[in-house]
């Protein structure tokens, strides 16, 4: 990789890099308008007036938006820590060894992000039921971490088939067992792709609307809660509020994550 | 522990992967304190044998001995043998101090000690002072220098060291080889060398194996293997060699054997120019002058075979002349039968 | 014992989860005046959990899931649950307010099954005809203006400017409408259709496709179609009409002469409802003239307890009577299709009403 | 002098270590077993459950479920108005697939090859955003802005673009009364949802495509578009077919964004999310998320073969 | 286009990134039909020139001229250069074939007739039949023929070769050698090769221009930069050399100037031997001696600086020895300056 210096970009490219982009980021744009605007049950444009009232209104009288919010994060923590073990645990195996089928498991660890959600909510569903397992946080947990695995997986088996067996080798030539190499060598190297993989995971629990819908009983997660505030609005700025704040939160982990995997790129490649 | 036992001992060992034999019966008995190199074309069998050493392969068949004891399911983190990888292996979240220090934390040595016996393994190599520098921003001959340190930290009785030097380039390639034969010179470790560079291991070794195809085809002093060929694949694969036929070697004043006779040993001489007692000559036609600095490679057809010469820089021929080429017959080394 | 109903009532459990029609189970939230939910709550202990659902068949679909105690089905609802057995029989007389619902009511068959009575009738009325008063200048007199193709009173088609309710039940008010329209089809029943009647009916809403730009699903999603979709008639509640006209919208409802489906509400009791205790203090308090008279006045909807008609602020004492109180009879209320009906020998079930209404849809 | 061979304190770790080392099966045995357990027999045992329903029927006089063996639910499945459906759903997926790529593309494209250090965290950040951010609200702020009196049509008032648009709404099949209630705007949100699960993985390709391959191309000759078509492109293909997986299947499922936008005509999703409700048709639900599976099933084999899991 | 023109001209060619200047203020012209080779230590710049030949780089200064004509802005893809890279670059997604035929299908050439030339072009490597093979299935040498059919088809003027044998084995490397020496031959094309292998310079070019630091400090025939290295960079960069200091040159017979001479050139006589008119002589005891194959090497510490001589295997010297070191007064080679 050389000489980026005299190589000018396109024309065209830019144009529809950036286009596309304003594509991703006006209706973003729309939400932060709106989580301004003076109206209360339904919107229309222009806002017909602006005012930060909503944000107190969010944080001191709507108590209900506290337990969904927590419901939210625990599901996601939960599903997440889950599918690092389980996700981790599949690519170390998947990518250590072959034998016979290894191809088709590695089909079948894709399956559930590849299916749509629904299917993976109504089958997980009717399993609960011809179980009689009554609906908990834990079917939610259940739910959301059969896809966050998959995309645990996906970092992970990427990251290992480019970690350079010799690490491994030198480690127990350097006198460590399995589990001192795992600690002291494995698992520094493939830990930002875990990172990028649970970051993911996360983002994708947090916002799980279909799945949950089917593995969810009487609890209201924070997009459930969201769907029936948007189709029944009580105050539907606060919706806005509620979208805004998760953002401005999510932003600098996503940016610490960025820079974290991006190192992990460098000196996992530079082995060579 | 007995102090006459070998270093290393493979007894008719054999490692199988599918259907190719990556080593095939090998025997070998490496001594104490011997700088002692594996040679052979790419796929032989040397990294193979290194790891088994190692113990990250272990025989199908044969056995291990480590200074006389069994390695037999000895996994490698409880060998007192130690690696140096082609590509260093360095751990690239880990300082250079970190890395050196590896085999020492693993150990249990305490944090003060080891940055100590770290520090000193670094200054061994010349690179005191890097502790704290990361792998990424070391050059070549440094890293490899860090793995080498890295493995020494830790007392082996044996190190292993596979083609450590087959990614630099030749300047430092030299000045490594220097100082590697010095090292284990003063530290008198057993090194076992995995090269595909026959100059190294010439150079470097007490003794040399040559590999082919997983087997051992000879073991020897560096010019017992060069000088005394006991097959065509050795002649030919260490340094460059003419193969006479056994025809050929017979009409020559040699023995009726396949014979391998070294471009250096052959001189250029005028066509008519008296050949001494003790010499065989052939006339031919020189076909190719290739300059390469110290000596020009000559090429000549005599009417049986091409024979190369090597002569030292400024010899007068050229393409097309009539030469006379004169080496001694002592210079003709029979090899065994069908070699 | 699952099922059996209680014979007395005891100390609360704590709670008690209810699934219930948007703007049916108020705690001020919206609107501080209409509060019903807060004071039972304080006296009886028993927290209230409202999971609101849209349709007849999301209410059949959350008491199927269970984990709730009491459901607010509308008669297209109401028998399925009992035929599905997903909802237990009430002892009326565990329920001292009982003998202040309105005649008419406490044995309505849409939850009273050989004489075992399986709710306690909540709320009622019309599906009415709401419309845009500045397109419509007068009410319209006929829902031929969102069945029809026809130029609407300010000169532009109601191609894609009226909607139709997003449920198979919405076929009955096509066969209410041909009841009239086509008197030869001899419709006397929209519930109970032959073969003949529902292919007519289905014909009609067929070439009603080509009007409708989206059918309307959620009662506050339609407010925002009236609102920005430039939607100017279709079949609603008064709920939605209240909230427009709340909202200064161009908004008003009638009924139009051929009469409306309706629904009348009953609170049905899950056969596996956890907290029975607290339900059946509910199924008591949700028949408290207060109640009845705010919720009345806040859904635009008709009290069963008629008492409730007298007095109360919100609604005023000509509410009833706007509302509909006095239009019981020319109501067909939702009741599920089967089978085996009453008029006919034979009618199309409610499962091939939901079949053909999906078809009808995607046309 | 220590042995050769050397006999440090095992402890239990050092124990199972041993165990371990010799016997490596066992380790993958251990490792995977976890795993499997839960997708290949968890999630893969719920699926042919769901599978087994779409066997059983519905009867039509108590519709209940009737637990015989029938092929009728999927002669059900193939009637005019269920086919109708797949159709529309596999249409629109696919429709949105292949707009999700020519709008992924540049921007995947320029953040892969030109963008470099805060330019490059920039395109990371606007593609991870949109991805952290509510599903919901950003169907919901779609909806505002496809709306016949929503901002679509505010600006094409105010820009004097009125008659494009009622050009475009005037269009047969995808048009309707507003944005809102077309399958354009349906498009359009699908697209928009699912662009960036787009982007990552063509970014990941293409990043992937060393650059002295594009050197090499110009050096044999090709402009800048061949080397693109010849070139780029092909080897770019696996990220591309990795990130149609998801936007393919998500809209083959999503009943979310049909109902909020769109004109009431049912996709799959929809379907199957009424009819395990309505009338309790669990059978033809059943029947219904068969049809995504098997797309699915045939999509992955291709892509496998393409390599698209390598950048997934 | 003239037919005197040179193949390519540089001049005053200068091209920096950021602080770095990789070329700097070269200028240097390569006769059509040449075999250059551009030798120098890593990072001086040898792949930069290559670049900016094949259009990938342009200069920050000066100007490049092919074939007489400017190629100032000209894009690669319309210069007649084409290029083998270091590791091949060869397109994954096609086959060996389509990979060959890659430059005639984007020029348009039909698909029978390029089908043809890519076979002809592939025979020409000795590749015949390969054509429907994946380049993942080929071995590195393989690999490395494909990438040169795949530019030769295209019937470049200039061919631009960065380190094409860097990653094969010693044997293969010499039988590539061997072959592309003949190929350019044959072809008459001008072949600007890259390599760090001194050897292989030496022995393949017409003429070997040495980079340093972005600059060019010799160019010349390989006779040229190995006997009169102009510099001590050179000596001591191209074969190994012993550099003598002004004051050591000129007591033994030389100019008083920084000083080349090759260990070659040096003879070990026994401690009293007669040293012939024409030659110097040094004394001085043999401190190392490392065996080489074909020549061993000697390590004298004479009074003031080691020597090393390199001496014909067989020679009996031992380490401390006292020896008689003795070379012709013409072996000693005066370099510039402060060289
Ligand atoms: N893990 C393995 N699985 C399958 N085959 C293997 C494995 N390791 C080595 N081999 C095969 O065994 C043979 C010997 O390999 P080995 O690496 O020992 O050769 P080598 O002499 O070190 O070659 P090189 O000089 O190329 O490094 C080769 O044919 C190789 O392909
Ligand atoms: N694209 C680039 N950006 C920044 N610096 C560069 C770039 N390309 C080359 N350089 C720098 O220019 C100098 C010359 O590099 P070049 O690759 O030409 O050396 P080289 O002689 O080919 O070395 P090697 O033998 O290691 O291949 C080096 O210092 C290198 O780091
Ligand atoms: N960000 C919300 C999109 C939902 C994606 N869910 C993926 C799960 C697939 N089973
Ligand atoms: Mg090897
Ligand atoms: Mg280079």
């Amino acid at each position: 990789m050389s000489s980026k210096a005299n190589r000018s970009t396109p024309l065209g490219l830019r144009i529809s890099a950036i286009a596309g982009l304003l594509f991703l980021h006006l209706p973003l744009a729309l939400i932060f308008l709106y989580a301004f605007t003076t109206e209360e049950k339904s919107f229309e444009f222009p806002p017909p007036g602006l005012t930060t009232k909503w944000f107190g209104v969010a944080w001191s009288s709507r108590p209900d938006i506290w337990q969904p919010l927590y419901l939210s994060l625990q599901v996601a923590a939960i599903a997440t820590v889950l599918a690092l073990i389980f996700g981790t645990l599949a690519a170390a195996a998947l990518s250590r060894a072959r034998f016979f089928g290894r191809e088709t498991i590695s089909l079948l660890f894709v399956l559930p992000i590849a299916l749509p959600g629904i299917i993976t909510g109504i089958a997980l569903r009717s399993a609960f039921d011809i179980m009689s397992i009554p609906f908990s946080v834990w079917t939610i947990i259940l739910g959301h971490a059969t896809f966050c695995i998959v995309v645990v997986y996906n970092n992970a088996v990427a990251r290992f088939r480019r970690l350079n067996g010799n690490l491994v080798e030198a480690s127990m030539d350097l006198g460590a067992n399995s589990f001192q190499t795992f600690r002291h060598i494995i698992l520094p190297q493939i830990g930002t792709a875990l990172l990028a993989g649970g970051m993911l995971a996360f983002a994708l629990s947090f916002d799980e609307v279909i799945v949950t819908t089917f593995t969810a009983g009487q609890q209201t997660t924070l997009p459930i809660w969201m769907l029936s505030e948007l189709i029944r609005p009580r105050q539907r700025p606060v919706t806005n509020v509620v979208a805004v704040f998760v953002f401005i939160v999510t932003l600098l982990p996503i940016l610490a994550a960025y820079y974290l995997t991006r190192e992990g790129e460098h000196t996992g490649g530079s082995s060579k | 522990m007995s102090f006459m036992s070998p270093a290393v001992r493979f007894q008719n060992v054999s490692r199988r992967f599918g259907s190719v034999r990556a080593v095939d019966n090998v025997s070998l008995d490496i001594e104490p304190g011997e700088f002692f190199a594996l040679l052979g074309p790419s796929g032989s069998g040397k990294t193979t044998c290194l790891r088994l050493i190692a113990g990250f392969e272990q025989p199908d068949e044969g056995h291990i001995e480590i200074f006389g004891e069994t390695a037999d399911g000895v996994p490698p983190y409880r060998r007192n043998v130690n690696t140096v990888f082609q590509d260093y292996a360095l751990f690239p979240h880990m300082t250079v101090g970190e890395n050196v220090a590896y085999g020492l934390m693993i150990k249990g040595v305490g944090k003060a000690e080891r940055e100590e016996k770290a520090k000193s393994a670094l200054a061994m190599v010349k690179l005191a002072g890097y502790e704290s520098r990361r792998t990424a921003q070391l050059s070549g001959g440094q890293r490899q220098r860090v793995a080498l340190a890295r493995a020494l930290v830790n007392g082996p009785k044996v190190l292993l060291l596979d083609e450590p030097l087959g990614a630099l380039d030749l300047k430092l390639r030299e000045q490594m080889q220097e100082e590697l034969k010095s090292l284990q010179t003063s530290l008198g470790i057993t090194f076992v060398f995995v090269t595909h560079d026959q100059g190294e291991a010439l150079s470097m070794a007490n003794r040399v194996a040559i590999f082919n195809e997983g087997k051992i085809v000879q073991v020897g002093t560096p010019s017992d293997v060069y000088e005394r060929p006991t097959s065509r694949f050795v002649a030919d694969f260490v340094g460059s060699s003419n193969v006479l036929s056994p025809e050929f070697a017979a009409t020559h004043g040699g023995r009726a054997a396949w014979t391998s006779l070294r471009p250096e040993k052959i001189q250029i001489a005028p066509q008519n120019a008296l050949v001494p007692a003790a010499c065989a000559h052939a006339k031919g036609i020189v076909t190719a002058i290739s300059y390469q600095g110290a000596v020009t490679r000559i090429t000549v057809a005599t009417e049986k075979l091409a024979l190369i010469a090597t002569t030292p820089a400024g010899t007068d021929v050229r393409k097309g002349d009539s030469v006379s080429l004169i080496w001694p017959k002592s210079a003709m080394v029979a090899m065994g039968e069908g070699a | 014992v699952s099922g059996d109903p209680l014979k007395s009532v005891g100390e609360g459990e704590g709670q008690v989860d209810i699934v219930a029609w948007p703007g049916y189970i108020e705690r001020g939230e919206s609107d501080k005046n209409y509060d019903w939910v807060t004071d039972f709550e304080k006296e009886t202990g028993c927290k209230v959990n409202v999971k609101t659902a849209a349709t007849s068949d999301e209410m059949v679909t959350l008491m199927n899931q269970g984990g709730f105690d009491l459901v607010t089905a509308s008669g297209d609802a109401s028998l399925r649950l009992v035929a599905g057995k997903k909802v237990q029989p009430i002892n009326i007389q565990l329920i001292p307010s009982w003998m202040k619902i309105d005649p008419r009511l406490q044995t309505a068959p849409w939850h009273t099954v050989d004489d075992v009575h399986y709710g306690v009738p909540y709320q009622w009325g019309p599906n009415v005809l709401a419309y845009n008063t500045n397109v419509f200048k007068e009410a319209p007199k006929s829902w031929s203006v969102v069945f029809e193709e026809q130029n609407l009173p300010d000169g532009k088609s109601n191609k894609g400017r009226v909607q139709a309710y997003d449920g198979p039940i919405y076929i009955a008010d096509a066969a209410l409408y041909l009841s009239k329209k086509k008197p030869e089809l001899g419709i006397k029943n929209p519930y109970e259709l032959n073969k003949e009647q529902y292919a007519a009916a289905i014909a009609l809403l067929q070439a009603q496709r080509a009007l409708i730009g989206r059918y309307w699903h959620d009662a506050t999603v339609q407010v925002d179609d009236f609102k920005n979709e430039g939607v100017v008639a279709s079949s609603s509640w008064p709920y939605q009409v209240n909230l427009l006209q709340a909202d200064k919208k161009p908004i008003a409802s009638t009924i139009p002469e051929e009469g409306a489906t309706g629904w009348a509400d009953t609170t049905m009791m899950h056969v596996d409802a956890k907290h029975p205790n607290c339900a059946y203090k509910w199924l008591e308090h949700s028949l408290n003239p207060k109640l009845q008279g705010d919720l009345a006045s806040w859904f635009g909807s008709v009290p069963t307890v008629p008492s409730a008609c007298k007095g109360n602020a919100l609604l005023t004492d000509t509410g009833c009577e706007t509302n509909g109180f006095g239009n019981f009879d020319k109501i067909w209320f939702w009741r599920t299709p089967t089978a085996k009906c009453e008029k006919e020998s034979s009618c199309v079930p409610y499962s091939q009403w939901a079949k053909d209404y999906i078809a009808i849809l995607g046309k | 002098m220590t042995a050769a061979v050397a006999e440090r304190q095992r402890g239990i770790g050092g124990a199972i270590s041993d165990l371990f080392f010799a016997r490596p099966q066992l380790v993958t045995f251990l490792l995977l077993t976890p795993p499997l357990l839960w997708i290949g027999v968890v999630y893969i045992g719920s699926l042919f459950a769901l599978l087994l329903q779409s066997f059983y029927s519905l009867d039509d006089f108590s519709g209940l479920v009737v637990h015989e063996f029938t092929l009728a639910t999927y002669e059900q499945l193939f009637e005019a108005s269920n086919a109708q459906i797949i159709l529309r759903t596999v249409t629109m997926a696919a429709l949105v697939t292949v707009a999700s790529a020519i709008i992924a593309f540049p921007i995947a494209y320029y953040a892969a090859r030109y963008a470099r250090g805060w330019t490059k965290a920039l395109f990371y950040l606007a593609v991870m955003m949109p991805l952290w951010s509510s599903y919901l609200v950003k169907v919901y702020a779609w909806k505002l802005i496809l709306a016949k009196e929503g901002i679509i049509t505010w600006f094409a008032n105010e820009l004097h673009l009125r008659w494009l648009l009622d050009g475009i709404l005037a269009l047969p099949v995808v048009g309707g009364p507003s944005l809102s209630f077309s399958y354009i705007g349906t498009f359009l949100v699908f697209v928009y949802i699912w662009l960036p699960y787009m982007i990552l993985p063509t970014q990941a390709a293409l990043e992937r495509v060393p650059a002295n391959f594009i050197e090499a191309s110009a050096d044999l000759g090709a402009d800048p578009r061949q080397t693109f078509r010849t070139v780029i492109f092909p080897l770019a293909l696996p990220g591309i077919v990795a990130g149609s997986i998801f936007t393919f299947s998500l809209t083959l499922g999503d009943y979310i964004i049909p109902q909020i936008v769109g004109n009431s005509r049912l996709m799959i999703g929809q379907a199957v999310y009424t009819l395990q409700g309505t009338a309790g048709n669990i059978p033809l639900a059943a029947a219904f998320t068969v049809v995504p599976m098997l797309i699915m099933a045939i999509y992955l084999w291709m892509a496998k073969r393409m390599g698209a899991f390598n950048v997934l």
